[in-house]
């Protein structure tokens, strides 16, 4: 989220895929389109029919390489370089679009006079406490703005225990409607000019030699993105975990944000950023999070001892000034009454102290870690397999011996519920079935055709699918299992009135079932995340209509819409009606397919050109109108000037298109928000066999956690002699993640049998392997086997002088399923970006020798030999 | 009997039409009447369970059965195509290996064991009631903390909205379990 | 390379190496050993050089039955002249009997080779001319009708004298047999020779000839095992049929194509030449020195019979085994020139074999 | 349920043809995938070839769609779309439905047939299993699934065809690469394509239909860069019943030479004594 979040406003998908049709320039990036999303990708093959150029930029020439223009190898982990030499490249030719980045961005905003960039400090930004290991974000406020400063507390965004998803917004720290700009640009402290410095040595050259990416070959790439910019054509950029999985992986996509800005590719047809989910409901899944940081949309759970105290000062922190976080309160007020209905009344605050204060890091990996200490009792997995899909398996699995109960909850026996055992730690002897006290039970779940519901899919579009038929067995939903679950709980807290059990008994908890097994309705479950007006009982259609009052709720703001009337679900509605699909499901917010496309007019309200002609200002009807539900305020005129006293909408200029922004404008910069710095800055991967050439005094990324302790270890870095090679991991068309819905199914299976390593001839010859000849990979955490597919695709690189080899290696076995392999994930470390405190799964280093690993407890010995070597 | 039987020989029809054996005249009763396996199915609207495009689907089913799935042409994303593991949606459903009892393990136990749903919803519920007993805070130095950290929940971004939402209203919102996480980063 | 790293050399790797070494190819699925060229699809090594062709899927029983169909049916022309023209009613209906039980057995043989014995019947469901398969199913049981008419006159001989059903199941039977016997006993060659496995369609005209004069020759010799060693006759059609097989056999020798590889070298090739000696010049050989002495003639027409059979039974064997060899021969139906271009794992080789051809 | 169908239009006696173009294909494998459900075909064997990311290696039995996967080199710059050069290619593989068709002319029991859609079909319910056809198909598509003993192959979904939809493999192709249509439109939409892609450069693109030999054009064309032989279609496909002439012409003079032979040896050599 916080990459597109601080940069625009939403953390989620800024354009549709159907869009993609109408670009003038695609670049793939950290993503295989057509491998992991291959309907989606038919968009970009009409557009390329159509004479829009796909580049795809990847470490290995992909099934996506192989239908671009331009494909372009890049050393796994060097992702900011590249796309901050395309930055340096449009800003030193002139190739940035002047009209919009004037009116649209923070370019001609002027910083204070104590920030320091990193271009000054050798890689650090003003504001680190090399202590804490954190940044204090004052000094990177706009001039003029006031920080938010509570009891000595570190500024809001900025806690520990922040896990980064409450970022819809950024610049929390400060009051941000009060900044000085300097329209000509030319302020040495405009932030358009500290941007021109900060990228300044991220030159072509400087991209070849991190990158190992040609200067001929970048140049082209330069020429041809810049080139989909202006009044008349657009570009378009797709990412998905290929940049979200590195230490930087916030810091690679606010890089994307900025050159979007600088080309005013936002809010346009076949322009913005496309993030591309993995997960059917993986957006709806952090729209409406099973996250521990926040709350229905993006609304952040309140941290013990920051800003927690009162509930006043819990909205004091969170909401602006000016734009849509202003109505922040009416957003939260209607979520507890959702949750805690008459329970929640103005005099207990509406219930805030019914929410549990979240003390640290509570995110996956951070309990993860807790629970191989043995501080966890219990766990529930729902639709995912830690076992295999998670970073060092091995931790992963012993972590699990540790519980006293899990509960899991699949479709079929994943590795998850059978790590006790024949886990590879049982079959190596490191675990002992008999010693695991660990209780687990496996419970069937009903697939998505066994049950109604919605999922968001990765452009926010909410899709409902309907139940055909019963589940088999005993197989449930999981709406069913915490429904009744959750009807009990409240019938023993019913029992026994302890505030301990406020929480419980003050919860909403009535649903409609039907059918022999009480299948509760989820039709009633998506009328509470709509919201309703709780004096006429009527359906919301728009958050708007939220109220702090207390007479609306409503248990996801962001969502409100979906279901305006008691026979509409907008979800399940199927007529699309124009190419964009409206009259097809529901997009949020507000049916909006192409978020923020006021800008797809001049800051006059003009059509910037027929081409791309998209929502525009009607001056007869004075109303904004055009081919998308207008995401701005629908009668306010282009020369509206702010109104702080009204709040909203109305506290922005008219000619400023990122509403969730307290100044309307899209940042190019980030005054706070974000932990690692305001602006994105090349670091290596916290495992590389190259120096940083840009700071070396910080080979990685500063703020970053490595989580490294005896059972998580790393490879000393740069250059570990035992371990030459870059590892990058990624997935296969033919396979789903962790494979719990492709290797047990056939047909699948077929395609992809067995667990491979991709080499380049090269690297082959180097370590005396031959086609199809299993090999051993090996990393300080691990190692596993797989067969060698030795292929052209896969290339050397030249970094710094000498010749980088990658291996690449795809992720989905496991030792259940009708076809089996070692884990992928087992090599992987445990680590976490500073913002989201994501693992970096696509940039490490490694070593690959011939022949499949002993079995049993040798495998374990060979790898403690091999971490010892020291040629 | 034997006439219809002859008149059902495909030699005699050569003889009459003087045609080869390789046209209508060598099509059997079966291919004549030839329907595909969804004639007659009830159609009720999908959406693929496998990545986040989206794509429409149309699932075909028959006195309570799954006899196909399919891509909806009407989808404005898809226009009712889908990759390799859409296309095998039908099998994720049907397949052998799927779960339908509950199983259990008992600690230190080698092998699985069935129970009945029932029983394993108590069992869990006891668990969490108990180790939530244990652990729950309600305050700390005087501040409102209501949390436990004990008890962890991993998983939600194959599941749909409206599960996710009980999830954390419940976990959350009622039980203050705060270990709550999913696959979805940024 | 360290002490670790080498004692994880999978003893597996070195038995494939090995295999390589000796064998020039590994057969494991996909598997390559160092040394060998990368797995490749281009315009030289056509795709992964992968058969395009489907092998027969025929079983054993399906030479036997091309033997078995050759004999009977030349035993039914047999049992239907040699009366007629000579006076040798014993070999004609001993021929006829045969004939009878032959065709019995290739029909039992024919639908036991079916993947659905049941459906056998589906083979008279029409008459289709351009497939032999067809064509010589109706013969077959044509001809079976026929031969069982005859030997039913025969039977009907023994019982009553002149009776006039028997006179007229003797003509339309020995008619039969004698017109549908041309076809039954070499339609065989066609049916091999006219399919798309190169090695066959590559000598369809001389298939029928060979399969023929070889269902002729094991006639004569299945005849003079069963005692008919007297007869010269028997002795010159054999000789006829012997001298046709040893031309066949010389012309075969003559062609050089690739596609005959298979009737050359190997186990396909060793049957097929030694088909070739034991149902040529070597009955040839005993047949003459059998005219010469009358003390060893009988002996030696049995030896030139069951050289004649062996043969027969080599050739049927070796003919069908080739087709699978054949088919499994990527380079042909590509016209792909041999040898394969690729010798070494080395770069600038893989390279060579993706470069286009301009 | 409203919306769209995927009804095609085209109405029994209306030729039908796929038209399967590689310059759009991606290589995803969902048409295999969507053979295999709608038809119900097994798995056929889980080996790992390392051909490529080929694991299914050739049509048989059971698999009627095979994607194919031809790697060339690569250059840094150069994407698989861009003229300069080959460098992974894809392309979906399946029954040619023969104008002529080896296995039509071939079956005795009349279970390969020519539909209304003018494709050749294999009757599951007639055939015996003689596997003649396996061998008359100069493309190696029929072959005989042993544990079932009929043989099997594409069936152009002629029940989905019937009803007026479209064969699952083209439905499914997410790029649109596998087309369906009437057979004459298809023909022209492909020489079209061809201009297109000449005009962008790809002067090694072709399209794959053997008319000119004794097959007379198949009914599942191909758009293919480079040779047909990477490929594995053969360059010259031949219907065998061209040989059968020459074949019943030998085999007619041996039958009159047995005859001959047995006649003149009886005659002179038959009588006794």
């Amino acid at each position: 989220m916080p990459g597109l979040g601080t940069s625009v406003g939403r953390g989620g998908a800024t354009t549709a895929q159907q869009s993609l049709a109408d670009s003038d320039a695609i670049l793939i990036m950290g993503s295989s389109m057509a491998e992991q999303h291959p309907v989606g990708y038919q968009w970009v093959v009409e557009a390329r029919e159509r004479g829009c150029k796909v580049i795809h930029v990847d470490p290995r020439f992909t099934r996506t390489s192989a239908t671009a223009d331009i494909w372009v190898p890049l050393r796994a982990g060097s992702d900011i370089v590249f796309l901050g030499g395309l930055i340096h490249y449009v800003l030193e030719n002139e190739k940035w679009f002047k009209e919009y980045v004037l009116h649209y961005t923070n370019a001609s905003t002027i910083l204070r006079d104590d920030y320091v960039d990193a271009e000054d400090a050798g890689g650090l930004f003003s504001g680190w406490d090399a202590e804490k290991k954190k940044y204090d974000p004052e000094t990177w406020l706009y001039k003029g703005s006031e920080p938010k400063k509570e009891n000595g507390q570190s500024l809001p965004g900025h806690h520990d225990a922040g896990g980064g998803h409450a970022k819809d917004r950024g610049g929390e720290a400060g009051n941000t409607t009060e900044f000085e700009t300097d329209d000509t640009l030319q302020h040495p402290r405009c932030i358009f000019q500290v941007l021109k410095r900060h990228f300044a040595r991220y030159t072509p050259e400087m991209v070849e030699r991190s990158c190992g990416v040609p200067q001929d070959v970048f140049l082209r790439v330069a020429e041809t993105y810049a080139a989909a910019s202006g009044r008349s054509k657009t570009g378009c950029i797709c990412y998905a975990v290929g940049w979200t999985q590195h230490s930087t992986g916030v810091q690679i996509i606010r890089a994307a944000a900025i050159l979007q800005l600088l080309l005013g590719n936002f809010g346009r047809p076949g322009g913005g950023i496309l993030a591309l989910r993995g997960h059917a409901s993986i957006q709806g899944s952090t729209d409406i999070p099973t996250l521990y940081d926040i709350l229905p949309g993006y609304m952040p759970m309140p941290f013990f001892d920051a800003d927690s105290k009162t509930f006043e000062q819990y909205i004091k922190q969170h909401s602006t000034e000016a734009g849509l976080w202003t109505k922040f309160e009416d957003f939260m007020v209607s979520f507890l009454k959702a949750w805690y209905g008459d329970a929640a009344t103005k005099e207990n605050q509406w219930g805030f102290n019914f929410l549990p204060r979240v003390t640290g890091d509570h995110s996956e990996l951070g309990y993860w870690l807790d629970m191989k200490d043995g501080k966890l009792e219990g766990l529930f997995v729902m639709g995912q397999n830690p076992a295999v899909g998670a970073p060092n398996g091995r931790l992963q699995r012993k972590a699990m011996a540790n519980l006293k109960w899990l509960v899991v909850r699949d479709l079929v026996e994943i590795e998850t519920s059978t790590f006790w055992k024949d886990s590879p730690e049982i079959e190596r002897g490191e675990l002992r079935t008999e010693d695991i006290a660990t209780e687990v039970f496996l419970m069937p779940a009903a697939g998505p055709a066994e049950k109604s519901g919605s999922f968001t899919n990765t452009q926010r579009l909410l899709q409902w699918h309907n139940k055909a038929v019963e589940p088999p067995g005993d197989a449930r939903s999981e709406l069913w299992f915490v429904y009744h679950l959750g009807r009990m709980f409240k019938g023993r807290a019913a029992r026994e009135r302890t505030p301990k059990n406020d929480a419980l008994n003050a919860l909403t908890w009535e649903l409609p079932t039907e059918g022999a097994v009480a299948e509760p309705s989820a039709e009633a479950v998506l009328a509470e995340i709509n919201g309703r007006d709780l004096t006429t009982g009527k359906l919301l259609s728009t958050f708007e209509d939220l109220k702090r009052d207390g007479t609306t709720m409503s248990g996801c703001w962001i969502y409100t819409g979906v279901k305006p009337a008691e026979n509409r679900n907008v979800a399940n509605e199927r007529s699309a009606h124009d190419a964009l699909g409206h009259g097809w499901g529901f997009a949020w917010p507000k049916d909006t397919r192409i978020i923020y496309n006021r800008a797809s007019a001049a800051p006059d309200g003009t059509p910037w050109s027929e081409e791309k002609k998209f929502v525009w200002w009607d001056e007869e009807k004075r109303e904004w109108t055009g081919k998308d539900i207008t995401d701005f305020k629908k009668d306010m005129p282009p020369d509206h000037k702010r109104d702080l006293s009204k709040g909203g909408l109305e506290a922005l200029d008219g000619d400023k298109p990122f509403g969730m922004h307290p100044d309307g404008r899209g940042w190019l910069y980030v005054n706070s928000g974000l932990k690692d710095g305001p602006l994105p800055t090349h670091f290596e991967p916290l495992e590389s066999p190259v120096e940083n050439p840009l700071y070396p005094q910080h080979q990685s990324n500063p703020p970053s956690d490595k989580k490294q302790r005896p059972d998580n270890p790393y490879a000393s870095t740069p250059h570990d002699s035992r371990f030459p090679f870059v590892l990058t991991t990624y997935r296969l068309t033919e396979h789903h993640t962790a494979g719990g819905m492709s290797r047990s199914l056939s047909h699948l299976s077929e395609l992809q049998p067995e667990l491979f390593a991709e080499i380049s001839l090269e690297l082959a010859e180097l370590t005396g392997v031959s086609p199809n000849d299993y090999v051993t990979i090996v990393t300080p955490r691990a190692l596993i086997s797989a067969r060698a597919l030795v292929t052209p695709r896969m290339t050397p690189l030249i970094i710094q002088g000498h010749q980088i080899h990658q291996v690449g290696l795809p992720y989905h076995w496991g030792w259940k399923g009708i076809v089996t392999g070692d884990v992928a994930n087992d090599l992987l470390a445990i680590s976490q970006d500073p913002n989201v405190r994501i693992m970096e799964t696509k940039g490490l280093v490694c070593n690959l020798i011939p022949g499949r690993h002993p079995a049993g407890h040798k495998a374990l010995d060979e790898l403690h030999e091999l971490l010892e070597e020291r040629p | 009997m034997l006439r219809d039987l002859l008149s059902r020989w495909p030699v005699l029809q050569q003889i009459r039409t003087g045609s080869d054996g390789t046209g209508a005249e060598s099509w059997s009763e079966r291919t004549r009447n030839l329907k595909p396996k969804t004639a007659g199915c009830e159609v009720t609207r999908g959406v693929c369970p496998y990545c986040a495009v989206g794509c429409g689907q149309l699932v075909y089913h028959k006195d309570g059965k799954l006899i196909s799935i399919e891509g909806d042409p009407a989808s404005p994303i898809s226009r009712g195509h889908l990759c390799p593991k859409g296309s095998n949606t039908h099998q994720l459903h049907t397949h052998p290996g799927r779960l339908t009892k509950v199983k259990y393990r008992r600690p230190h136990a080698k092998d699985w064991e069935d129970i009945d749903l029932d029983t394993a919803m108590n069992m869990i519920a006891d668990r969490v009631w108990d180790a939530r007993e244990r652990t729950f805070e309600e305050t700390r130095n005087g501040e409102s903390l209501m949390q436990t950290t004990a008890i962890a929940h991993l998983g939600g971004a194959t599941l749909d909205n409206e599960e996710n939402y009980l999830i954390k209203k419940l976990f959350s919102g009622g039980l203050g379990m705060v270990c709550i996480s999913n696959q979805a980063r940024i | 390379m360290s002490e670790a790293q080498s004692s994880f050399r999978e003893s597996r790797l070195d038995e494939i190496r090995r295999e390589a070494s000796q064998f020039g190819t590994v057969q494991q699925a996909g598997i390559r050993a160092a040394g060998s060229p990368l797995p490749k699809a281009s315009p030289q090594t056509g795709y992964y050089q992968q058969h395009l062709l489907k092998e027969p899927q025929w079983t054993p029983l399906v030479p036997l039955y091309f033997f078995v169909g050759g004999a009977s049916g030349s035993l039914g022309v047999i049992g239907s002249l040699a009366d007629l023209i000579g006076e040798n009613d014993d070999l004609a209906r001993k021929a006829r009997h045969m004939a009878t039980a032959g065709s019995t057995i290739s029909s039992v043989l024919l639908i036991a080779d079916l993947g659905r014995p049941s459906r056998f019947l589906n083979m008279l469901r029409i008459f289709k001319p351009q497939s032999v398969m067809s064509v010589g199913s109706w013969v077959l049981s044509g001809f079976s009708a026929f031969a069982a008419a005859s030997t039913l006159a025969d039977i009907l001989d023994t019982q009553i004298d002149g009776s006039p059903i028997a006179t007229f199941l003797r003509t339309i039977g020995r008619t039969g047999c004698t017109v549908l016997g041309m076809p039954f006993h070499n339609y065989t060659g066609v049916l091999i020779g006219a399919t798309a496995i190169p090695v066959w369609n590559n000598r369809v005209r001389s298939l029928p000839r060979e399969f023929g004069m070889s269902g002729l020759q094991s006639a004569v010799s299945l005849l003079e095992l069963s005692g008919e060693t007297d007869s010269n006759a028997l002795n010159a059609i054999g000789l006829v049929a012997a001298a046709f097989e040893t031309w066949e056999g010389i012309e075969l020798l003559r062609t050089r194509d690739r596609e005959l590889a298979p009737t050359k070298q190997g186990l396909t090739g060793a049957l097929i030449q030694t088909a070739g000696v034991l149902s040529g010049p070597l009955p040839i050989a005993l047949r003459l020195a059998s005219l010469f002495t009358s003390r060893r003639r009988r002996r030696l027409r049995q030896a030139a019979a069951l050289s004649g059979i062996i043969g027969s039974l080599c050739l049927r064997y070796g003919w069908v085994a080739a087709g699978t060899v054949s088919a499994r021969d990527w380079r042909i139906p590509l016209n792909i020139p041999e040898p394969d271009a690729s010798t070494s794992f080395d770069r600038r080789a893989a390279d060579s074999l993706t470069r286009r051809t301009p | 349920m409203s919306g769209a169908t995927d009804h095609t239009g085209i109405q029994p006696g209306e030729v039908t043809s796929f038209l399967t173009d590689s310059t759009l294909c991606i290589g995803c494998k969902a048409c295999e995938v969507a053979c295999k459900e709608w038809n119900g075909i097994s798995a056929d064997g889980y080996d790992f070839t390392g051909w490529s990311y080929d694991n299914t290696a050739a049509l048989g039995h059971s698999t009627w769609r095979h994607v194919k996967f031809v790697e060339g080199e690569i250059t840094p710059g150069i994407g698989g779309n861009s003229a300069q050069q080959l460098s992974w290619e894809f392309s979906s593989d399946v029954c040619k439905h023969c104008e002529v068709a080896g296995c039509l002319e071939a079956c005795p029991t009349g279970s390969l047939v020519r539909t209304e859609f003018g494709s050749v079909f294999l009757q599951p319910d007639i055939c015996n299993g003689c596997s003649y056809c396996v061998i008359s198909c100069p493309f190696g598509v029929v072959q005989k699934n042993e544990d079932d003993g009929r043989a099997f192959k594409c069936t152009f979904c002629t029940d989905r065809q019937k009803a007026g939809m479209m064969p699952a493999c083209a439905k499914a192709c997410p790029t649109e690469s596998i087309k369906f249509g009437r057979l004459d439109e298809l023909k022209v939409e492909a020489q079209v394509r061809l201009a297109t892609l000449q005009s962008r450069g790809m002067t090694d693109a072709q399209i794959y239909d053997p008319t000119h030999t004794s097959v007379k054009g198949i009914h599942s064309m191909f758009i293919i860069r480079g040779e047909p032989e990477t490929y594995n279609l053969p360059p010259r496909p031949e219907v065998p019943t061209i040989y059968l002439k020459d074949a019943w012409k030998s085999a007619a003079f041996e039958a009159v030479a047995m005859v001959g032979a047995v006649v003149a040896s009886f005659f002179f050599l038959g009588r006794k004594g």
